[in-house]
């Protein structure tokens, strides 16, 4: 009975081609969905991806932002000069910028803001940032001195993160509800678990948007979403949870479909303090048991782009050494019958919540146990996840994306939850951080690279994906997400 | 009849203070710290610390179970550690959702399950017995997100008759929200219709066996008389309490649904919580759950007081 | 009369169902370890009669082998309610009037007034998502039910006469429950049983539903119906095969259980005693 | 002109027959006795009058109502008939009432139903009805409810139902027997009374040929569904043509032949001064809480051998003190000493109970349906220090079960296999098993039907004459006790009035209570025996 039930209805629903929304769409107002709604309104207080994706270039700005293809651009600060050494940099602000709330926007906002985040007592999830910033000097309203304790080649990317937007003091304290910033769109209102509400700012100093009105509308069940955009319920959904629907909405061309990538590289990390991940032909033999093809088309249903190491391969220095570890079980068993595993071993398998976890982890555990590595899945949630193996170690393998832009340098962290320690890597790091000139710091770059693929630190699964379905009419999204952000002040509707 | 209300009223206080002890000392031993949850990987130890200072959760157990119980009598539940927000405002708001929705689910289900169980039970061991029998079965079996989602598949999607899910608020009209909590209210009642269907036909069955019903028909009323005014008020009473404990599920247990239909409700800011380690949220959430269903409960009774003589003067 | 009618139909659905469990303690037509993405999502077909779903698995098999999830986890929970609500239910009613009986019956209605879903999602969130925490959860929200159901028939034979006559003769309350209370409220807990054992699939169903019930590898109802939800319209039949089955399942344990209150109900036994 | 004639009427519940070929009939003004055990198919036939047979039931002949036939009129029609024409009263007051509606509008409801008057008009004519049955509105306003009510003013509530429109017919099935014996005699009064104000044909229905004699002009005697002879009462008394009425009268009027009394032993149970008091909830919340004496002050003493009578009505507390004889509640004050020993419901040492025993009254809730009758008469061994085991627990089973008429066989059948009056020879053989020194008999046999009754009592008589049996026999029934005990006590609110040797007693009363107790009773006065 239910089965010809379904039937009837596929066929209604392809009959009702018309496009019949619900109240007419007045052409300058959207609504974007995004899987997970905000904890709070305060970018500069909680790490959470989507405060940014909501506020980033929309409400607030910094000095310096990132423009659609990862590249940095004048923000706040229209231009700025570097001496040579590389120690102190001079900001030249631009004019007439106010604040949300009326207040002027001005040099002492900026020594504000930059002396609050790497205050002793910031709460700032970044605070790593500002590490290197010694000194912060206004010299008159329009202009703002810095001063490093060493060169930092990474200081106007690390300027650009969403947690170094510029605050005002006056409005600081009640940012977590009424966030206040400089953007092109004012905040309007928030209902809790429902949707949060922008306008256009009238007194905008840049270009004015050409979207009077902006919903943001979370929605983090699969069938829900699905549902949403088909009921035309939803104008543009960002991220978009199942990737397996996406050849539905290519089908119908009430739709459009853009397939961009994150900054999230998917890996099987390995720990490795504990046996027997410390010895590199294991880590090389689990690295060539996985068929990372078959993940992307299972997990992800074809959508995400292998990788061989850990780096984004959008960006110009990505090295493709996904020849290091070919998929070949054999070869596999053979090299882990020779670390002294003939029969395989057991290990632990932590996977936090998200869908390229839950469903890559089955799928990697089955491949494993095809050359005798018997895993034992524990789903955790990610407070569960943070506790338990990011702070506590206590993992032999997990799946995670490290979704922060250029986070390479994780891998010179001692202390990291991989627990991977290599000089030769952290020469290359060092010599990195002090260069500036393009030229060098992308050899070093690549160089880094490699060291990763050759020593097998973790299993490189793919990037992960960054699907959009929109309706046919949206123009101006961006395609990627070199950081999380809906950047929504170049979006309009078609004529 | 007032010893008897004083008397539960006292039980009632004293299983809301057990109650408030066992979610406070139950939910504190969830492993896992909201401050590294709010400032994610890449946080430093300091800066958790400070954070943690700042929510009060270096603060001691015992001291911060009185200062959330002092609150909890002024009405004020403490703030939120992800939401930075009052909690009582964000209860407020979601129960703006969950309490119409439950309302509304109770009212359908027990309009489809009277008529249903009086007629069964008036045709017992007749077809029209086992047909509304039968039916009940099946809206018991039937898992309600499942149902949810044909629903959804069906109403939302294909014929466009009713949104996907989501609130628009009450702000935009009093209809407007009802129709949004249309179809999560008819896959909430299923269930629960079918269960007092079930429940209301047997308690009249046992009803029309008693004395007093051969006595009315010795009267002269027909069986159809006999029923509506002597066994159906006597019924009432089981059915009551089947219906003050379906409230109370309804209220809580719509989690799932309010999943599949992306409502703000109080099921949902539950589960977010407790992934987010937003203790206090989850703490007073469930305290207000409780606080309602043993408010329910003791409206039901008063409800039996009400209905039943004997319980009123004697007692 | 009506008894037969439920009593074979639910009897023959439980009993194909836990056969199936059974079978595939042993043998399933395809082994669901091996994954076969190539495959996936071909709809039924002779090879897969109901087709496979998304990893390329056999969905007949894993129908199976979460019948065998589905049963261990529902009929553990009542193990546990009946273990723990039966002597309580005895003991209270041993004490009526009592102390014991009052703290038993507010306990009862404190428990009652716990939102189940939510505890049961607290337990999991506290000693992590799996079946023994599913069996747990469900269980504890059993007792209650066994308890008050229990206390109450008991209460109605403690007036009978046999049992003044074995007060009379020096038997104490304990025993006294033992030896003829238990006996006759056999049928109760029995018929109550296969209800709250229908309802425990249902919770099981649920909570795997949100990801808490029993963790992959083993197979379960509940989270193949939320893998399949988002494939709906891509492949109606992943979908729609586990949810049939909780449907199935359900119905012909509430039929069963219908039976078995006719066929055992006092009342009637009474009449043809 | 005949108001109801019955002809032939025949009812059959699935096949099995219940009914068969019963004929009689009924003029205005006249009292018709149906006399029969239970199970001899009375309660159908008034039923069936009523046209409210039993689910299922199929029906033959005729029963024409003033011409009109039930059994083929229309169910509108039956209506209309019922409680206008005809109108029932019920045998149990408790349940007949519906709890949650004031009395008066259950007695309204009746005219509300057949005539088209203002709700006040029939409230006033409800309010006359009830006090023309003895419920004066000053005493009894209309708004009380059911609960509120003994027994004998819920029955006359619904004598009040049954005769509110003035029905030509009143059917009563059993109306006195759940009521206790000063009560039967008044609602049996207003019955007579209502049936010569009104000029209503009757029907009573009965088991008690006691009750039936003193009411009914004619009787119509039945047996398993047949009537067997109508008669007048007159005659009836005088002589019986068929053996069963003859065997019914005789088992109403038996007399048990008891073996004299051994001469006077030592003492075997002696109660001083006892009170049980069960506190009553509090009126007011400033008033002290009054409590219930159940027994206030009870002496006596029964010496070995002797067998002992207390006699009392319902709600006298002769069930309380007979639970704080056999140790199962406790006493507020005074003591009961059983050979010696103190008798106190959670004693340590249980040695005491060794010496007494007791047999109930309900036959069918007295023994676990799931024991075999082997295990629930040797139930009591659980008190010896070393109960018997294998052989000699078989033995002593076999010869409870002979001593009571019952054969070895019985001991592995299950106790709904026997019949009301083999299970009460089961309780006996219960209570014997472990050779007691005294039997507590608690309305023992009051649940049985006369002849059944007969057959218990002289098995008491011969367990007497066997060995020294001595028994305390509490019961509500004069003519049982006057034929089984030595000396009686006659009990009243707690207190006993009047202690002494039975026969004494029985025909010199000096307390007024007791007078009024035989005064109550109905007497069979058959013609041609000295019974009196």
């Amino acid at each position: 009975m239910l089965k010809n039930l379904l039937a009837a209805m596929a066929i209604a629903c392809a009959g009702a081609a018309a496009f019949v929304s619900g109240a007419a769409q007045a052409k300058s107002d959207i609504t974007v969905a995004i899987q997970l709604e905000p904890p709070n309104l305060d970018p500069t207080g909680a790490a959470a991806q989507a405060i940014d994706q909501v506020l980033y270039a929309n409400v607030f700005e910094g000095l310096t932002r990132f423009r659609a293809d990862g590249s940095i651009a004048p923000g706040l600060a229209e231009s700025w000069e570097i001496t040579d050494d590389g120690k102190v940099y001079v900001f030249k602000l631009r004019k007439g910028v106010t604040f949300h709330d009326g207040s002027s926007f001005d040099a002492a906002d900026v020594k504000f803001s930059l002396d609050r985040a790497r205050a002793a007592d910031s709460k700032n999830a970044q605070k790593a940032l500002f590490a290197s910033i010694a000194d912060v000097a206004v010299i008159d309203p329009l202009t703002v001195k810095l001063t490093l304790k060493a060169p930092n080649g990474r200081l106007l990317f690390n300027l650009a993160w969403g947690d170094a937007v510029m605050v005002a003091p006056e409005s600081v304290k009640t940012l977590a509800t009424k966030p206040i910033g400089t953007g092109a769109f004012k905040f309007v209102k928030w209902v809790k678990g429902d949707r949060i509400e922008l306008e256009r700012n009238a007194a905008y100093w840049g270009e004015k948007p050409a979207l009077a009105k902006a919903t943001f509308r979370f929605i983090s069940d699969p069938t829900a979403a699905f549902a949403a955009m088909m009921a035309g319920d939803i104008d543009v959904f960002a991220g978009f949870p199942a990737p397996e629907n996406l050849p539905l909405f290519k089908a119908d061309a009430r739709f459009q479909v853009l397939v961009g990538s994150t900054e999230g590289e998917t890996i099987l990390a390995m720990n490795h303090k504990r046996k027997p991940f410390d010895d590199v032909r294991v880590r090389k033999a689990i690295s060539m048991a996985i068929d990372r093809k078959a993940i992307i088309d299972g997990a992800m249903f074809g959508v995400g782009a292998p990788i061989g190491t850990h780096f984004a391969p959008h960006h110009p220095d990505y090295v493709d050494l996904t020849a290091k570890s070919p998929y070949d079980p054999a070869a596999a068993k053979k090299l882990l019958a020779e670390a002294g595993y003939p029969k395989g071993f057991k290990t632990t398998l932590k996977l936090p919540p998200p869908s390229y976890a839950r469903r890559g982890g089955e799928i990697i555990a089955a491949q494993l146990r095809a050359i005798g590595v018997e895993v034992e899945i524990a789903n955790v949630e990610w407070a569960q996840w943070l506790e338990e193996v990011f702070r506590g170690k206590n993992y032999g393998l997990t799946i995670v994306s490290h979704t922060e832009p250029m986070d390479i340098g994780i891998y010179a962290r001692d202390d990291y939850y991989f627990q991977y320690s290599s000089p030769k890597f952290k020469a290359v790091m060092a010599k990195l951080n002090l260069a500036t000139d393009p030229a060098a710091r992308s050899a070093l770059l690549k160089q880094a690279q490699t060291i990763l693929a050759e020593d097998y630190v973790n299993g490189f699964l793919f990037e992960l994906a960054w699907p959009t379905v929109a309706k046919a009419g949206v123009k101006g999204l961006w395609l990627n997400q070199p950081t999380a952000a809906l950047d929504l002040t170049g979006v309009s509707w078609a004529k | 009849m007032i010893r008897y209300l004083l008397g539960r009223l006292a039980s009632l206080i004293i299983s809301l203070i057990v109650a408030s002890l066992v979610i406070f000392f139950v939910i504190e031993i969830i492993p896992g710290d909201p401050a590294a949850y709010m400032l994610g990987v890449g946080a430093q130890p300091d800066t958790l610390a400070a954070l943690r200072a700042e929510l009060g959760l270096d603060v001691s157990k015992p001291e911060r179970y009185l200062r959330w119980v002092s609150g909890m009598l002024q009405g004020d539940f403490g703030i939120s550690y992800t939401y930075r927000s009052p909690v009582s405002e964000m209860i407020l708001e979601r129960m703006w959702v969950s309490l119409p929705l439950a309302l509304y689910a109770l009212i359908l289900s027990t309009l489809i399950a009277f008529p249903a169980g009086i007629y069964a039970a008036s045709r017992r061991g007749k077809t029209g017995d086992f047909a509304v029998m039968g039916l009940s079965q099946l809206g018991v079996a039937i898992p309600n997100f499942w149902f949810a989602m044909l629903l959804v598949l069906a109403f939302a999607i294909n014929l466009r008759l009713f949104a996907s899910g989501g609130f628009p608020g009450w702000d935009k009209g009093f209809w407007v929200g009802m129709h949004a909590l249309t179809l999560p209210a008819i896959s909430l009642a299923l269930p629960q219709a079918a269960i007092l269907a079930r429940i209301m036909r047997s308690a009249l069955i046992d009803m029309l066996g008693e004395d007093f019903v051969r006595t009315a028909r010795a009267k002269g009323l027909s069986r159809a008389q006999a029923l509506r005014r002597h066994a159906l008020r006597n019924a009432l009473i089981p059915v009551l309490t089947i219906i003050g404990l379906q409230f109370s599920f309804l209220l809580a247990g719509a989690i799932v649904i309010e999943k599949v239909f992306y409502l703000p409700g109080l099921g949902r800011l539950i589960f977010q919580s407790i992934s987010s380690r937003d203790l206090i949220v989850v703490e007073s959430t469930v305290m207000l759950l409780v606080f309602v269903v043993i408010m329910v409960n003791f409206a039901v009774d008063i409800a039996y007081a009400a209905i039943d003589p004997r319980l009123r003067r004697r007692r | 009369m009506k008894a037969p009618t439920s009593l074979i139909v639910g009897g023959v659905i439980s009993g194909v169902v836990l056969t199936a469990a059974a079978c595939s303690l042993v043998w399933t037509p395809y082994d669901v370890k091996l994954l076969d993405v190539a495959q996936k999502l071909r709809p039924p077909s002779l090879a897969h009669w109901l087709g496979v779903d998304h990893f390329g698995r056999d969905i007949l098999s894993m129908l199976m082998l979460g019948a065998q999830t589905s049963i261990a986890v529902a009929l553990l929970a009542v193990g546990v309610g009946v273990a723990a609500g039966a002597p309580l239910g005895l003991w209270a009613a041993a004490r009526r009037g009592g102390v014991a009986d009052e703290l038993i019956m507010r306990g009862n209605d404190l428990v009652f007034a716990f939102p189940s879903l939510v505890i049961a999602i607290l337990i999991t969130a506290v000693f992590g998502p799996g079946a023994i925490n599913a069996i747990i959860a469900i269980g504890i929200f059993n007792i209650p039910v066994f308890a008050r159901l229990s206390r109450g028939a008991a209460l109605t034979l403690w007036r009978r006469d046999f049992i003044l006559a074995a007060r009379v003769a020096g038997k104490s309350s304990f025993r006294i429950s033992w030896e003829h209370i238990l006996p006759n409220i056999l049928n109760l807990l029995i018929v109550q049983g296969t209800i709250q054992f229908s309802l425990g699939v249902l919770a099981e169903a649920a909570l795997s539903y949100i990801g808490l019930g029993a963790q992959p590898p083993t197979a379960s109802w509940g989270r193949m119906l939320a893998d399949a939800q988002t494939l709906v319209s891509l492949a109606p039949h992943v979908a729609l095969a586990p949810g049939l089955t909780i449907v199935l399942t359900v119905l012909g344990l509430n039929l069963l259980g219908d039976g078995l209150r006719d066929l055992l109900d006092p009342r009637l036994k009474a009449a043809r005693g | 002109m005949t108001l109801l004639t019955v002809e032939k009427l025949c009812v059959s519940i699935g096949g099995a027959s219940i009914l068969d070929q019963v004929s009689f009939d009924v003029a205005p003004g006249e009292i018709l006795g149906l006399i029969g055990e239970s199970g001899s198919g009375k309660s159908v036939t008034a039923l069936s009058i009523m046209g409210l047979p039993p689910q299922g039931a199929k029906t033959k002949g005729s029963i024409k109502l003033a011409g009109e036939d039930i059994l083929t009129a229309r169910e509108r029609r039956l209506c209309q008939l019922r409680g206008q024409a005809m109108g029932m009263v019920f045998q149990e007051p408790m349940t007949a009432l519906n709890p949650l509606l004031p009395i008066g509008a259950q007695v309204a409801e009746t005219i509300l139903v057949h005539e088209r008057v203002s709700k006040a008009e029939a409230l006033e004519r409800a309010s006359q009805t009830l006090a023309r049955v003895g419920l004066p509105p000053a005493t009894f306003p209309l708004s009380r409810y059911p609960h509120e009510l003994s027994g004998g003013q819920r029955q006359r509530v619904g004598i009040a139902i049954a005769i509110a429109m003035r029905p030509k017919l009143l059917i009563a099935d059993e109306p006195t027997t759940a009521l206790d014996v000063t009560t039967q005699a008044q609602v049996l009064d207003l019955l007579k009374g209502l049936v010569d104000e009104l000029q209503m044909g009757m029907v009573m229905i009965t088991h008690d040929l006691a009750v039936i004699s003193t009411m009914a002009k004619r009787l119509a005697v039945m047996q398993s569904g047949r009537i067997v002879e109508t008669a007048a009462t007159e005659e009836l008394l005088r002589k019986r043509r068929h053996p069963y009425s003859e065997a019914l009268f005789a088992a109403s009027t038996h007399k048990v032949e008891l073996p004299p009394p051994p001469a006077a032993q030592r003492t075997l149970l002696e109660a001083r001064d006892v009170l049980c008091a069960y506190p009553l909830p509090r009126q007011g919340m400033l008033t002290p809480r009054r409590a219930l004496r159940a027994v206030d002050g009870v002496t006596f003493t029964l010496a070995r051998g002797e067998r002992l009578g207390l006699v009392g009505e319902s709600g006298c507390g002769k069930s309380t003190l007979s639970r704080a004889l056999l140790g199962l509640e406790p006493l507020q004050s005074g003591s009961i000493m059983l050979n010696g020993a103190p008798v106190r419901p959670n004693a340590a040492d249980t040695q005491w109970r060794r010496t007494i025993q007791a047999v109930f009254q309900d036959p069918y809730g007295g023994f676990n349906p799931r024991w075999r009758v082997r295990s629930l008469i040797s139930e009591p061994f659980h008190l010896l220090e070393e109960p018997p085991s294998g052989a000699a627990r078989e033995d002593a089973v076999v010869d409870a079960l002979t001593a009571v008429g019952l054969c070895a066989a019985d001991a592995d059948k299950y106790i709904h296999e026997f019949s009301g009056g083999q299970r009460q020879r089961i309780a006996i053989a219960r209570a014997l098993i472990i050779q007691p020194e005294l039997i507590l008999f608690d309305e023992a046999v009051s649940a049985l039907d006369v002849s059944v009754r007969a057959q218990i009592l002289d098995l008491l008589a011969e367990l007497c004459r066997k060995r020294a049996l001595s028994y305390l026999f509490i019961s509500h029934d004069l003519a049982v006790v006057r034929s089984v005990t030595d000396r009686v006590m006659v009990m009243q609110a707690g207190k006993i009035v009047e202690q002494g040797a039975t026969e004494q007693v029985f025909s010199a009363p000096q307390h007024e209570c007791t007078r009024n107790l035989l005064a109550s009773a109905p007497k069979l006065q058959i013609k041609n025996s000295a019974f009196q």
